[in-house]
């Protein structure tokens, strides 16, 4: 380990690379750059001790473009990397980057075993619903119909949808937020950096490119009130421009309902209450979706337990600690041997 | 045991003997062969063995696909193979003989468990008629013998249920073996107490099934051919010895080399035959600072292996032929961001799934040229079981100095195969410890070492190296990714000089056997070693001129090896594939060498290469 | 398409392979197989219509032991294979067979695929929670602590829940069976055989070698009353040795419990009914686990929609529709093009 | 155009000509150069285009890593490349001028939008002087304009927004060029009405600026040095031609040998740059009944083909480097199980990620060797834009016909280049139906056809054939999983003379230009067919006794190559890699062939090749 000072208090620009940024004009990608180098002075992290990790994709790009260690990997296998990362030094703060295909197409093995592991690093989802680096391709997280260069008539997977299958993976800590909702997205950034283990963020990001609009369903301004649920623990679920609407579970089974305050004798004590660490509830909050319910954002599930490096390295104390430290002479020398003397 | 004859009253000396156990996956042949190879070791005996176990899975006790071998070859001299045929074959029961008799040295002699020799066990080893019987014997000397039943006599008061008492026939049949050819039964008895140290019950009858069947031998009388014999010491160097199989001898080389270079080692590993045991070997070895990691995948597994060199450890990862096939798109990225990175390739039989239990070495030209792009990298072999330690060392040392992935070759027969191995002292090493850069004055991650051309090592965490790398075309002067053409160009050539530049670095090849004006040089790599060896020596005894180079580093191949190929106006090439190195041989240095091909799974007898050497001369 | 004569009645034996079997003794692969062998007739499929496709491991040998067409391919690409097999010939019925090795850790990507895409297809998960065909590591569903040679202080990894993680990635069928509950797994295979899409059983597999008795805690005859929970669509979860005890949700919150019917006034109307078609109530479902619960047992959920290889195919046939079946020669002078004469 | 001089009143009449469009990833060059090659290809000019694309993502305007390029060289004879170096450089922006400008040949013209050389423009492009006034571009004869206004005057009725308005003046542009080399509007004209023919105001607007651009030519008068051209005729063979790139002939090239073979084709693709638009291509082609499956990654993509196979269909799954090095394992299942797949490499720049959008010929040995084990299979490479339809076709027989995968190596340049193509007729070619076992009788799933060694395809479905296949190896009477070894070593040595067979079924290898005798042979493969082929033209032209082959089969090599090979004393092997065909024909020859090796991305200049034959020669 190299010598490392005490944090000297840093700004966003310090964050800022000399690398020109090579995005398109108007992608949501640099509403989230500018979100993570804002937010990483106020986490107190130092340049040295963090690492951004990425795949490829036009997302991936990130890592050029903080003025961090940074490793633009291969196609889908950044988490992977992180792994190695954080197994050779748990001091390292990782970010990793990655797309909806990136994540999910090509990734989707990694993506599942790292959030299962519970590494103790970030994951950062970059989903546009489409391939932006290979000109425009439908993704995993592409809507049903979605006609791209590969599909001309129409896609026809039914879409996967990144938070459910992040708590299918059981993933222990899964966040939402909109690439330009730039207070939300720093939250989310904090609290995935605070989370001991896999902090997942899903970020819906617009390509102008190449799927423009995706998402304005719920993220146009005039509208978010209504299509947006804000969670938060220990809150009824409350939402709409007057505050005047939320969930209830529907009586005697598992599902939801949007009910409206005040109607049929409704009152903010009916609504479901947000509990961070129920999984099966953030299940169905993930799959909640514009027009019939809003989109839920913010933290959907976060359930601390011991990180996947943590739990390895304390086997290699516990080993050192009952056996000693290795000596390789006496290693070699151990069990059945003889000696030949020279006569 | 070209001696071998038969005696009854004291012991006749023999210079070699090979024994084959064979009996269903069941019957603890390994543990058999590993202890009579324990003991034997322990008597002296240069050795060899090689173990065949059953394809993949048990299959139903009695059949032929069941059966498990493992040969030993010891000798007062040295010796460097398992040996071509048994003189002794034991045969635990129909399926056994079934598919190890036409190994057998004609004239040799068979040990047979009569017990086994039901019907149903006829059958389900595709016996038509009793060989016991029908005179497939009649060649052979044949010791037969109820072996469960006596055994069940002799741990009858253990009061063990059949099944458990019929387990210990294995230490009966070693016993009268161990009899056989004067071996000390203490070591076995000795591990039977450490392995079943909670059931002692267990452990004493397998001692009492042991001392039984050394008590027959000398007690009952004996058919005639049917002899007990000894075979002296070997004159082996003076030293510490202990039996190593290449598994663990590559764990352990890996561990030296990491120590070496002041790294530890992040294994990423998924397990796969068979290279699975280093993973499990290393995974026992915490304390040694090495972190093991069962990944998901191939690919994850080298990827968190890379993950961990570019953070300043030793990547490590562990596999065989069809999981090299999958890490070559990432073995790329590690030569494009030049990490150290050691792969070992364990080669079993290819193509695809092939015979995933049996040795080959059909992974050169796919560890030489198996990715994309102009993607040099260097890659070693290791030439015996004791020798992977030294190869493993070399691997990391190269990985670390040259900043760059290494592949190490082994295969079936060395990684389950054992052989006496000097143990050599860590004081003899010489360190090659790693360095990393703090320097922030003129930084930048490409910067090279005008000598080596490796790349800066700069570890995150290093205050004022922040920086990026990945696997699109970097500048040379900046590191920073460039489209310049030229760059790429002059990057692609770089890469390429750093690796052929460790040809400075290596010793230059040496001829193990013979010398230059022989006529004819015999050139291998990696297991072959040991039959090569043999059948080099066989010939020159009977006064052929011939050489013997086995090339440890082949990529860069030695500097003075075209020179030397060119000394010879023959070049053989024996190689348990359809022809690789006598591929790189030929491009490199455009000299006739002509390939000697075995593709069966097998190594090569030392027959083989010596009637290999008589033909090719006169071709 | 080769002619297809309507299908004689054919017998369990109809579908023995003359190959040996090569498992070991005691394995819950012979029950499994023999469950299959058993069930094809009465589904009354055709052995040449029918293919069996696996990956590698012991249940992977499976295709062996069938008197049907198999392939047995590749390490985790069983699902791939079988897509592309749908894709050439909808109407073969093709069966994926996979360990939990194969399915989950090797080739979870395109297990996730493979489900999220709906092929019509069963795939039947032989879960050891052990790679038992290299000899006993731990795997992605071995519990948490398992000693195994690659762990030897025990393993550290949070195990994947198949069923939980099948819905995370959009599953449409998820269903469980034990190896030697024959009626069950009979029954499953079935339901899977009928479902238009991916129809996906796991079946816990007992390994004797590697990993004897991973589920005898809720396998064992004595206890099994207790310790399964039989689910039937629309039918009240009750379970125990005298169907006294079954599930209610806790009140006011996406959480179960486990009550005893006739005390503090509980009937059975108290208790949640299944709904096959509710994704949340079946990942909550998935995640019960023995001691506090019973293991939630048939059909978790079912929910039918297009079938991948359908939709494709019929874009096919929908381009051909408007565009004519294709003509090269006129494929190859459509646009611009110009003549030179031989002057 | 090297009669290329200034004129003034009638049009001068050129041989040939080199313009090369640059411009901002947002200006649209490549539209513009498309255009032009249609309406060029027209005229009856021979033809070829090199498009140059920025490196993955569209990049801030202005930048240089933003440039893109569509080079087109056009001529009145018959040409094989884009050309060496432009003679007109048309600028659109000041990074478009500092990336381009040095390739320019000396005395050439710049055409410039000066409207686009704002001081914000020149810092972006990292101008710290005006190139337009500090004497850089005294070399070269330029024509200033601010096309940026003209265009925006021309289009003023239209009514658009400045920035759509902005947007017509690629076509103002391109309608200015079509002036000064007297090229036909129409087919741009009728292409506009049809691309927007939902918008029809942006067509008319599009539509005007072409013309008002023409109409600049017509009246403006010009600086001195600009003149008018003309471009006459070349002698090309009769017959009607078309335009086609890489990528859409070898897309066609697959559905015509998927009709020849009688199969239907499913594509199992995951996009990868610069092998997308075959996936693209195909998708739009269903009605020729080709299943196209955007796969969730390289392997499924392959698996998927492979599973297509097995079901009796035609599995094709098409990539580039990064992506083969993904599917070698699933490749050795296609080999081991012996089914007929088509691998379509679009080779790129490596290692690794590499230059994603540059052209390279570095996977050849990945395509040979890259798997795990003994692992043949057939190689083919195309050499042209429109011979990627014809070796698309051979890649289908040949899978086919031995049942065996088979790659086609393409690349970058290949895949997005243009040529006039002849467009054959399907008639012409003979049809290779596959056929299918339904016999009982004798079956077993390795069943051979003596001749071609291929085994017997048992398509699931069909009564009485049920059996089963996969990666273990297999009984070569049988079919059935074997461990025995040696059938092993003859299923090993079956698999290769399988493939070498091949070599029986394919042209001999002829000579493209000069004859046995000459002093030396130029070997080439793939895409440098055109460099080559020129290179060599020119230098026989100064005398030169130089010969070309270019080889399509790569794995097996053709039958008469080594007599051919050693029927020359010098052997020159250009290849767009550090040396690969090189090391193939070293070692399968014993022939001290040499290399000239260009890792840059780029075609060889046809300048390269002429002096790589004299200094060659010199040597
Ligand atoms: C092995 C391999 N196959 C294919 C590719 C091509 N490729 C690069 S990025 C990408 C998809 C990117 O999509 P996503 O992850 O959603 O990122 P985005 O560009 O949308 O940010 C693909 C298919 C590759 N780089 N490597
Ligand atoms: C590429 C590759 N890597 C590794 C292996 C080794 N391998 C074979 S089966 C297996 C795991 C099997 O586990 P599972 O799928 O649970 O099957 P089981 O044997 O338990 O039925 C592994 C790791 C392989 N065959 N191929
Ligand atoms: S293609 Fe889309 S995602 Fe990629 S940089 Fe452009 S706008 Fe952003
Ligand atoms: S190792 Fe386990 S899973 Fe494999 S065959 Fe044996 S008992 Fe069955
Ligand atoms: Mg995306
Ligand atoms: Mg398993």
């Amino acid at each position: 380990m190299t010598p490392h000072d005490p944090p000297k208090k840093l700004t966003r620009k310090d964050f800022v690379s000399d690398q020109e940024v090579r995005w398109c004009p108007g992608c949501g990608d640099y509403a989230i750059v500018a979100a993570v180098q804002k937010t990483l002075p106020e986490l107190g992290v130092s340049r040295e001790k963090t690492v951004f990790i990425s795949g490829i994709g036009c997302s991936s790009r990130f890592p050029y473009y903080m003025n961090t260690y940074g490793f633009h990997t291969i196609h889908g296998r950044a988490p992977a990397l992180a792994t190695g990362v954080k197994l050779a030094n748990p001091e390292l703060d990782v970010w990793v980057i990655t797309g909806d295909g990136d994540g999910l197409s090509i990734g989707g093995n990694h993506f599942l075993h790292l959030l299962r592991r519970n590494v103790n690093l970030q994951i950062i989802l970059f989903n546009n619903r489409i391939y932006g680096l290979t000109k425009g391709q439908y993704s995993p997280t592409s809507l049903i119909g979605k006609r791209s260069p590969s599909t001309p008539l129409g896609s026809i997977d039914y879409p996967v949808t990144p938070a459910a299958f992040a708590l299918g993976c059981g993933a222990r800590h899964v966040s939402r937020a909109i690439d330009i909702d730039a207070k939300n997205l720093g939250e989310m950034l904090k609290r995935a950096h605070a989370f001991q283990g896999t902090g997942m963020i899903e970020v819906f990001q617009n390509c102008p490119v190449f799927n423009d609009g995706a998402f304005t369903h719920f993220t146009e301004r005039a509208t978010a009130a209504d299509t947006q649920l804000h969670l938060e623990h220990g809150k009824p679920m409350i939402f709409g421009k007057d505050r005047s609407r939320g969930l209830r579970l529907r009586p005697g089974s598992l599902d939801v309902e949007v009910v409206t305050i005040g109607e049929d004798g409704i009152t903010e004590a009916d609504l479901l209450v947000h509990d961070e660490t129920n999984r099966a509830q953030a299940f169905l909050l993930a799959g909640l979706e514009p027009p019939s319910f809003p989109v839920a954002l913010g933290v959907l599930y976060s359930s601390p337990a011991a990180s996947f490096e943590g739990a390895l390295l304390a086997q290699n104390e516990q080993a050192t600690a009952s056996a000693g430290v290795g000596d390789i002479d006496k290693l070699l020398r151990k069990g059945h041997t003889w000696t030949v003397s020279g006569e | 045991m070209d001696t071998f004859a038969a005696s009854q009253g004291d012991r006749e000396s023999l210079e070699s003997v090979v024994i084959r156990f064979a009996g269903d996956s069941g019957d603890g042949m390994q543990l058999t062969g590993t202890q009579f190879t324990q003991s034997t070791a322990l008597m002296g005996n240069d050795l060899a063995t090689f173990p065949d176990f059953p394809a993949e899975i048990r299959a139903p006790a009695g059949t032929t696909f069941g059966v498990s071998g493992f040969q030993i070859h010891f000798a007062s001299r040295d010796i460097m193979t398992p040996g071509d045929a048994p003189d002794v074959l034991v045969a635990m029961n129909p399926a056994a003989l079934k598919v190890n008799l036409r190994d057998l040295k004609p004239g040799g002699m068979v040990v047979i468990n009569t017990g086994a020799f039901t019907s149903g066990n006829l059958k389900k080893a595709g016996y038509t008629a009793d060989p016991l019987e029908d005179g497939t014997l009649a060649p052979y000397r044949t010791l037969r013998l109820d072996i469960s039943k006596l055994t069940l006599a002799a741990v009858e008061s253990f009061e063990l249920g059949t099944k458990e008492a019929l387990r210990c026939k294995n230490m009966w049949t070693l016993g009268l073996m161990m009899w056989m050819f004067d071996r000390d039964r203490e070591p076995t008895v000795k591990w039977l107490k450490g392995k079943f140290a909670k059931k002692p019950e267990i452990a004493d009858a397998n001692i009492a099934a042991l001392n039984a069947g050394h008590a027959y031998g000398e007690t009952a009388e004996m058919p005639s051919g049917i002899g007990c014999y000894t075979v002296p010491k070997a004159d082996l160097a003076p030293g510490t010895y202990r039996n190593i199989t290449g598994n663990e001898s590559t764990s352990w080389g890996l561990i030296a080399g990491a120590q070496l270079a002041g790294l530890q080692i992040i294994l990423g590993s998924y397990p796969i035959t068979p290279a699975s045991t280093i993973l499990h070997t290393l995974a026992n070895l915490k304390q040694f600072g090495v972190v093991t990691f069962q990944a998901e995948d191939e690919i994850a597994a080298i990827c968190a292996a890379i993950g961990a060199s570019y953070a300043g450890s030793l990547g490590v990862t562990t596999t065989s032929g069809p999981g090299v096939a999958l890490k070559g798109e990432a073995l790329g990225l590690a030569v494009a961001t030049e990490l150290p990175l050691v792969l070992v390739d364990v080669q079993r039989g290819g193509p695809s799934t092939g015979l995933p239990t049996k040795t080959e070495q059909s992974d050169l030209l796919q560890a030489v040229y198996g990715r994309n792009g102009d993607c040099p990298l260097a890659v070693v072999a290791a030439s015996t079981p004791g020798d992977c330690f030294d190869a493993a060392i070399e691997a990391v040392r190269l990985a670390v100095k040259y900043m760059t992935p290494v592949i190490l070759l082994t295969d079936g027969s060395l990684a389950n195969g054992a052989e006496p191995w000097k143990i050599p002292s860590m004081a003899d090493y010489k360190p090659f410890p790693a360095t990393f850069r703090t320097e922030t004055e003129g930084f930048h991650p490409f910067l090279r070492d005008q000598a080596t051309l490796a790349r800066v090592w700069a570890r995150p965490g290093t205050p004022g190296l922040e920086h990026r790398i990945g696997g699109l075309e970097k500048g040379y002067d900046s590191g920073n990714i460039s489209y310049d053409p030229d760059n790429h160009h002059k990057m692609t050539k770089v890469r390429a000089a750093k690796i052929a530049g460790i040809a400075d670095d290596i010793p230059l090849q040496a001829l193990d056997q013979g010398e230059v004006g022989d006529d004819i040089l015999v050139v291998g790599w990696g297991s072959t070693y040991g039959s090569i060896s043999q059948g080099v020596r066989a010939a020159r005894r009977r006064g052929v001129k011939v050489a013997h180079a086995q090339i440890r580093h082949l990529s860069p191949l030695p500097k003075n090896l075209g020179e030397l190929l060119r000394s010879f106006k023959k070049i053989l090439v024996p190689e348990l594939n359809n022809g690789m190195l006598v591929k790189l041989l030929r491009s490199e240095f455009l000299v006739d060498a002509q390939g000697l091909n075995k593709i069966a799974g097998q190594p090569f007898k030392v027959a083989e290469i010596e009637a290999a050497i008589a033909s090719h001369l006169e071709s």
